[in-house]
């Protein structure tokens, strides 16, 4: 190959973005770029998964291998390229209604396995694509297209749900930050493990164009001494409706599965190494 | 003497009739007879009543048979249960334990032989445990009926090796001592008891060993011989061995098994994996299959190489899960929204089993097309002796694309095939997006109307090459035939049988039997058509689903064109479906209106 | 002068083309006119390319129209995205932006007029503001085509009140700016102007106003006229309107809705709701249809009544979403594993998306069975007029077990109907158990071969009752005819238009038209197939489900049956289905092979 | 109607229970009958749902109307009867497998709207239905079915998680121990919310016969000063590897989506107060 580096631009398709003007996705799909050649990510060796939702449409943007799955479904075909190919660099994208509503059990369990990828979280407290329906992220009360007399649900904290899940990396940022982002996200790709990075992202279009002032009025950064690394200190950070505190919650490391798969592997071959095919028939006589 | 012997085993909890069943199955296969074996459980979790049923003969078995010609009863209560399944022959030779006695509502036919054996008893005497019951009783079935003793022992010997030497040795001695029954002692009141018992003597000489497996075994070790690599699935009953046996062998082979949190990200890891260059599969059920529906249109649009491993329980929902049905055929070739090309594969016995997971994954990987499997519960979870000279089956890879076909690299460029280049992550002039919106040749989202079309086309397009090389079909008797036996799967079996017994007779039947459903050997199912003047369909399932979607294709003969079905719960008899054959026979017989 | 007028608004983002058709169909049907509406939109979420089509005609209106006689292009841009979904007619006055040069790929007809019109500037002036451009244009399309320009000012009245008087004053301005355009000076040299104007004026008199709405807003009332009480949920185009308008309305008339977590717990909850006594309802499309699979299957064995309206869009797999495409059908007839009974409506226009909703309950509720409509994107999304007067229908309720039926209460007892008491908590002695799982007459579980044909044959029979009450079809033309065209859905308008215009021909066409799929109305397809000489069967989706379904069961004619069928993404013209029809004329056409 | 007082016994019903001698399931339906009859549960007005597994099958032996649904869903339906038919006692009950691996996005979701009900989770750490695979509780390492060389993933604590998702009343018990799961059993079903009962229930087939004795051995109660409002505190108990700490460990009172709903009702009815069917169509001339 005659290309060694990679410049932001290097990451770009010829795709034109659908995005609204004014989407917080812009600012996530820019950071991406920068992060993504200040880590000199091989293209070719990175796979971006995503959902369906107006954020899913991310990994079209992307110079990497991509795959655009169904609303939900996400996770588990970046489980199913992450264990498959583990050299591979994988990252998740989507928007809270894809990971968290109907998508929310495989976020759960994709945690929990703490496989090793990235998964990149644009959430705009709204179903986007399908014009504005409440999200399990939409604040209790608010008036949305499918909650005309406000929302009755109690919302969910992204990040708080990541921990509890068994995430090992969790972050927040916010999309219109991108120093931060940019900066979190390599950070997360580095991570060993599930990484969550979940960026504040607004929907201008459905939740109004106020949203970029409001958050970036309650933006806070975590103290000093924030020990990323205790989990009830992290979740102090949770449920917090005065302030968007962003950077890294929580960071810990454990066993992922794609390790653990090769320690089975490892065992496997000690109890038979790669029998051939008559070997594996004869043990049927 | 007999070449053909059929035993029934019933017990209830701790009698141990499935490790007899199996153990009589597994000395047969060594001593090189044939064998199929299939077990029966009621609906308690463990401690409820089973039963065992072991066909035994030198030469083929079809099915595992309608009327049994021995059995061992342990409990009453326990054969009650099965007593609908289970059919004993007109001279049949019943043993049941004698501290159970015969209860007054059984219906013995005039010319069944019963004797009560002391099975608990001798098993104290001869090995200090009533538990060994089912071992004595193995003793007593080899003496009287000359069956593999010896691999018997052998397989004792082996299975409780770990148990410690006192464990062998009082098995050993429970063998013995059943051989040692005095027959005539106990059932002194039966008349020819000497000679109805030879009557029923196997019949064979020793020959090479058989291999012994069920569907689901036969799958497993399918998928690692087609190079299968990656393996997710969610248990569910009758498929979930599949997991279970991949889960011990892949590693060992450098795949890869993940159990997912349900159905729907088992087939979506499948697909990733898949997309990253490997080949990868899932087995599941039903309601599994039910809940992958949408990801199947996935895997059709962005193109994707999948194989799905179902097994057919009883349904609707989660129906009886532990019994055969043919019913999810309607899900298979049409489950989705929106227009999705998949290839559906049938096997019609264990060896099929194996073959069709091979070429599912040959289909699949060459046609880049998500592929169903629907084995009957009854193959998946039967056993039968096969040979392993039959293991063998061509294997095809996908094909990485060109150089040429590199520079300007169109994921989904239109070929007369329909079939376009595919580069898995890591080749860097391969670079794609794929994505279940339609999408152009380049794979970017695209709604233009013509592009679908288009699109559609060239997908669809690829069932035409599936359909000309891969038609893997059966056809058995003769050339033009009286009636005409079309049916699939485990159906197989009886149909085979009845077109072997039919030529005994002089009568014309002759059979076919498509293992690839989708795209559907049209071809040579009108050459079948045409060579028969009546053609019975024969499916188990209750709405007539294999009849509907041959009729969605193909010209049946009007008038001359039969259907038997039945709801699934217990296997179809080669002797009803050969009735129902007969009756074609008689003019008079007018063809089945099935509901639209 | 013209009786039927189709225009065509094209723009990008902010150019507001959607409102000034909404405003004009409303306008329409204010003044008692037939409209219809049908908007399109780019791939970006907002400010992107749309286009809107209006027609308008004092006569019946079978569909959006095949050419266009007017259009206003305010963007090139915009108008290159859909021109292959535009067809402006041989004659058309098309209108445009005139900052916005016609660009030179545009390819005119050699009697189409060009004309551009400063709008912005126009609305500038009158109004301040550019944005207005939209209302000069509505207020010039009144003028010159005589449309109904006081209901339109009442609506700009009503529209802009909240924003204040001046808003409301300066939009009437821009109205009336637009109305006094001087086209001779923009237009001068286009020869005739004034007479080919002339000939595209709307000639209609005022009428009685009339209802103006889509297939969505028809459902979502029909919903709360046959008493559905519980909603459940997940947004999906494009059927999330359904969810939106009943989550404002329901709640007023005591009933409740929730917006799940997914489909799959939608269609639970709405089964669970059902389950306690409580109609109910679930819209979707196809990929929330496909995860509603197994939950289908539960619904049909435990005869739980429920409701899935589902809207389809381009497939498979996410597809194109905001499309129109026949293509669910075979994931509505066969979706799911096992035998499951289920019926399935199919509307052809808003009027019937009214029926069919109340007709889905009605079924539901009296059959104890899972009811699917499938519903045109086209019609859904689209709006029409139509008359209060037909908006009634009858409302069937569920039947309460008797006293009788209490004393030792079977939920599944075995009937001639196949439909069994059902009582809902609450109730003392109705108290059962129901599940997944086969069954017995007290909803035990029964894993039974003969128990389970027994119920296969109970849930299935009443399909042959729904079959003799309801059979939905629609027929129109002769009751002899030379070609007979059987389609489903919103094919119907076409249909329709071309049986009258080939009576205006003398030429004998009919339309068979079922709006139940499920149990086919087979008698009344067969009389319909008796009475043609030719066949042409009519769907948008591309592997001709409708026609495969049809040959499943019906007896079409062999060499005699034609089918058109093309992907969706677009509508299909009436003039491409009348082209196909008229071939079949030509005795050389030959039917067409589909793949199995 | 003549009885007014229900016994224990006359919740029982005919069916004879599928589940293996010894089976922990059979303490937790004699608890429930007892449980039932303290609080004089009308079985008319009492629905039980459930999903699919061994535990699954408790609905077809108590006498109140039952759904035994699909793998998974019990949530879902059950959630369906009580929005439609509040005043209806709604119990659900299942596997642990059914309820956090494949039915985990429910158990978020219905614990997050803090739907009015009682979900009794039978946690036997392994897929007992199915013959013996690991279920997301397996302990890490342990061997299964589908586990030859050991239980490669991190295991979940039903617990934690029902906070997590917030659940509104969370407690944990051992079948073996009638009383403490007789009371808490009553607790969660007095509870105005969604209330979580985690009953450890052995699988002596699958998971042998030690259970009961491991466990008991493991059994600790909460301490007197426990504040089960707070949820730090009421975390603390979870992922125990060493203790097995019964009792209430979360209780708190938000509102309930079923009670939310009757408030949009009023707001609803407030806008428009039962409008004929000719008024709602008026709206669209
Ligand atoms: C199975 C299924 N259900 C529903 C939809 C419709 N749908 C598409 S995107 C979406 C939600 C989008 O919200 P989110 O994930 O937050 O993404 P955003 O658009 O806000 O970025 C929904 C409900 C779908 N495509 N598939
Ligand atoms: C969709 C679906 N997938 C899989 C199954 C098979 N299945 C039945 S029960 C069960 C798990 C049982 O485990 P759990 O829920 O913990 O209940 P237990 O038997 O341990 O009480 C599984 C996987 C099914 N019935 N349906
Ligand atoms: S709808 Fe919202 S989330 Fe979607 S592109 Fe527009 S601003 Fe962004
Ligand atoms: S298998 Fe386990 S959980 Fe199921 S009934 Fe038996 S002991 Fe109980
Ligand atoms: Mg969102
Ligand atoms: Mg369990």
């Amino acid at each position: 190959m005659t290309e060694t580096t990679y410049k932001p631009n290097d990451y770009k398709t010829e795709l034109k973005p659908v995005w609204c003007p004014g989407c917080g996705d812009f600012g996530v799909l820019n950071a991406l770029y920068r992060a993504m050649a200040e880590l000199q990510l091989v293209p070719a060796d990175t796979v971006m998964v995503s959902g369906i939702g107006c954020s899913s449409r991310l990994p079209g943007y992307v110079e990497t291998y991509g795959i655009n799955t169904l609303h939900g479904r996400a996770l588990p075909l970046a489980t199913g390229v992450k264990v498959a190919r583990p050299e591979l660099n994988v990252i998740a994208v989507g928007g809270d209604g894809d990971g968290i509503a109907i998508g929310g059990n495989h976020f759960m369990h994709t945690a929990r396995r703490n496989i090793d990828l990235t998964y990149i979280m644009m959430d705009n407290e709204i179903y986007g694509l399908t014009k504005g329906q409440a999200a399990p992220t939409t604040p209790t009360g608010d008036k949305t297209k499918s909650t005309t007399y406000g929302n009755p649900e109690h919302s969910v904290d992204p990040c708080e749900l990541a921990i509890s899940f068994g995430a090992t990396w969790v972050a927040r940022a916010f999309s219109g930050d991108i120093k931060l982002v940019v900066d979190l996200m390599k950070k997360a790709m580095q991570h060993k493990g599930f990484s969550f990075l979940n960026i504040i992202s607004p929907c201008v279009t459905w939740r109004g164009d106020d949203q970029f002032k409001e958050i970036r009025a309650k933006l806070a950064s975590l103290p000093a001494d924030h020990d990323p690394t205790d989990r009830a200190q992290a979740l102090r950070y949770t449920r917090e409706t005065d302030k968007v505190t962003s950077g890294v919650l929580y960071d810990v490391i454990t066993s992922s599965l794609d390790d653990e798969l090769e320690v089975i592997h490892q065992k496997a071959l000690k109890v038979k190494d790669h029998p051939t095919f008559k070997e594996i028939v004869s043990t049927f006589y | 003497m007999t070449r053909d012997f059929t035993l029934s085993l019933v017990g209830a909890g701790g009698d141990g009739v499935v490790t007899m069943g199996d153990m009589l199955a597994r000395a047969g296969a060594r001593e090189g007879l044939n064998a199929m074996k299939t077990d029966a459980y009621g609906p308690q979790i463990r401690g409820g009543e089973s039963s065992s049923a072991v066909r035994l003969s030198p030469d083929p078995i079809y099915s595992q048979g309608d009327a049994v010609d021995v059995m061992v009863i342990f409990s009453w209560a326990g054969f009650a249960r099965f007593k609908s399944e289970i059919n004993p022959s007109d001279d049949a030779i019943i043993f049941h334990e004698a501290t159970d006695p015969v209860p007054p509502e059984f219906k013995r036919g005039a010319n069944v032989v019963i004797i009560p054996v002391p099975f608990i008893e001798i098993a104290k005497a001869a090995s200090g445990t009533g538990a060994s019951k089912n071992i004595v009783a193995l003793g007593m079935l080899c003496g009287l009926f000359h069956l593999p003793e010896k691999p018997l022992r052998a397989s004792i010997e082996r299975r409780f090796k770990k148990k410690g030497p006192e464990v062998v040795a009082s098995n050993l001695a429970a063998i013995d001592a059943g051989a040692k029954i005095d027959l005539a002692a106990l059932a002194s009141d039966v008349p020819n008891l000497q000679a109805r018992i030879e009557a029923k003597r196997l019949d064979y000489t020793q020959g090479a060993p058989k291999l012994l497996m069920s569907g689901n075994e036969a799958t497993a070790i399918g998928a690692m011989y087609a190079g299968c690599k990656f393996f997710a699935g969610y248990p569910i009953t009758p498929s979930t061995e599949v997991l279970q046996i991949l889960g011990e062998w892949l590693p060992r082979v450098d795949g890869r098994v993940i159990q997912t949190e349900d159905e729907l990200s088992a087939f979506g890891a499948v697909v990733g994996a898949s997309f990253a260059g490997v080949k990868s599969m899932t087995s599941t059920s039903g309601p599994g299959l039910s809940l992958m529906t949408e990801m199947l249109g996935l895997a059709a649009i962005s193109e994707i190489p999948s194989v799905i491993y179902n097994v057919m329980r009883g349904g609707p929902s989660t129906g009886i899960p532990t019994k055969s049905e043919q019913s999810d055929l309607f899900q298979a070739i049409y489950g989705g929204h929106g227009d999705m090309p998949r290839a559906v594969l049938a096997p019609a016995d264990v060896e099929d089993s194996f073959h069709c997971i091979v070429e599912a994954f040959n289909i699949s990987e060459e046609f880049q097309i998500p592929v169903i499997i629907l084995n009957d519960q009854l193959v998946a979870q039967r056993i039968e002796t096969l040979d392993e000279a039959s293991l063998v089956h061509e294997i095809k890879d996908r094909t990485a694309p060109t150089e040429d076909e590199l520079e300007d690299y169109k994921r989904y460029r239109e070929t007369p095939s329909g079939v376009s280049p595919m580069t898995a992550p890591g080749v860097a002039k391969g670079i794609y997006q794929t994505n279940g919106l339609e999408h152009d040749e380049y794979g970017s989202p695209n709604a233009g109307y013509l592009m679908h079309e288009q699109m559609n086309a060239k997908r669809f397009r690829k069932l035409w090459g599936i359909r000309s090389k891969y038609n893997f079909v059966r056809r058995y008797g003769p050339e033009k035939a009286a009636v005409g036996i079309v049916t699939w799967g485990s159906m197989k079996g009886p149909a085979e049988e009845i077109v072997k017994r039919a030529e005994a007779r002089g009568q014309k039947v002759a059979a076919f039997i498509p293992q690839i459903l989708m795209p559907f050997p049209k071809n040579e199912l009108d050459q079948f058509l045409a060579s028969c003047d009546q053609i019975l369909i024969v499916e188990q399932n209750y709405t007539a689903q294999f009849y509907k979607y041959l009729r969605s294709f193909a010209d049946l003969p009007a008038g001359r064109t039969h259907v038997y079905k039945k709801s699934g719960g217990r296997p179809m008899t080669m002797v009803e479906i050969e009735d129902e054959m007969l009756k074609i026979l008689e003019p008079a017989n007018e063809p089945v209106e099935v509901m639209a």
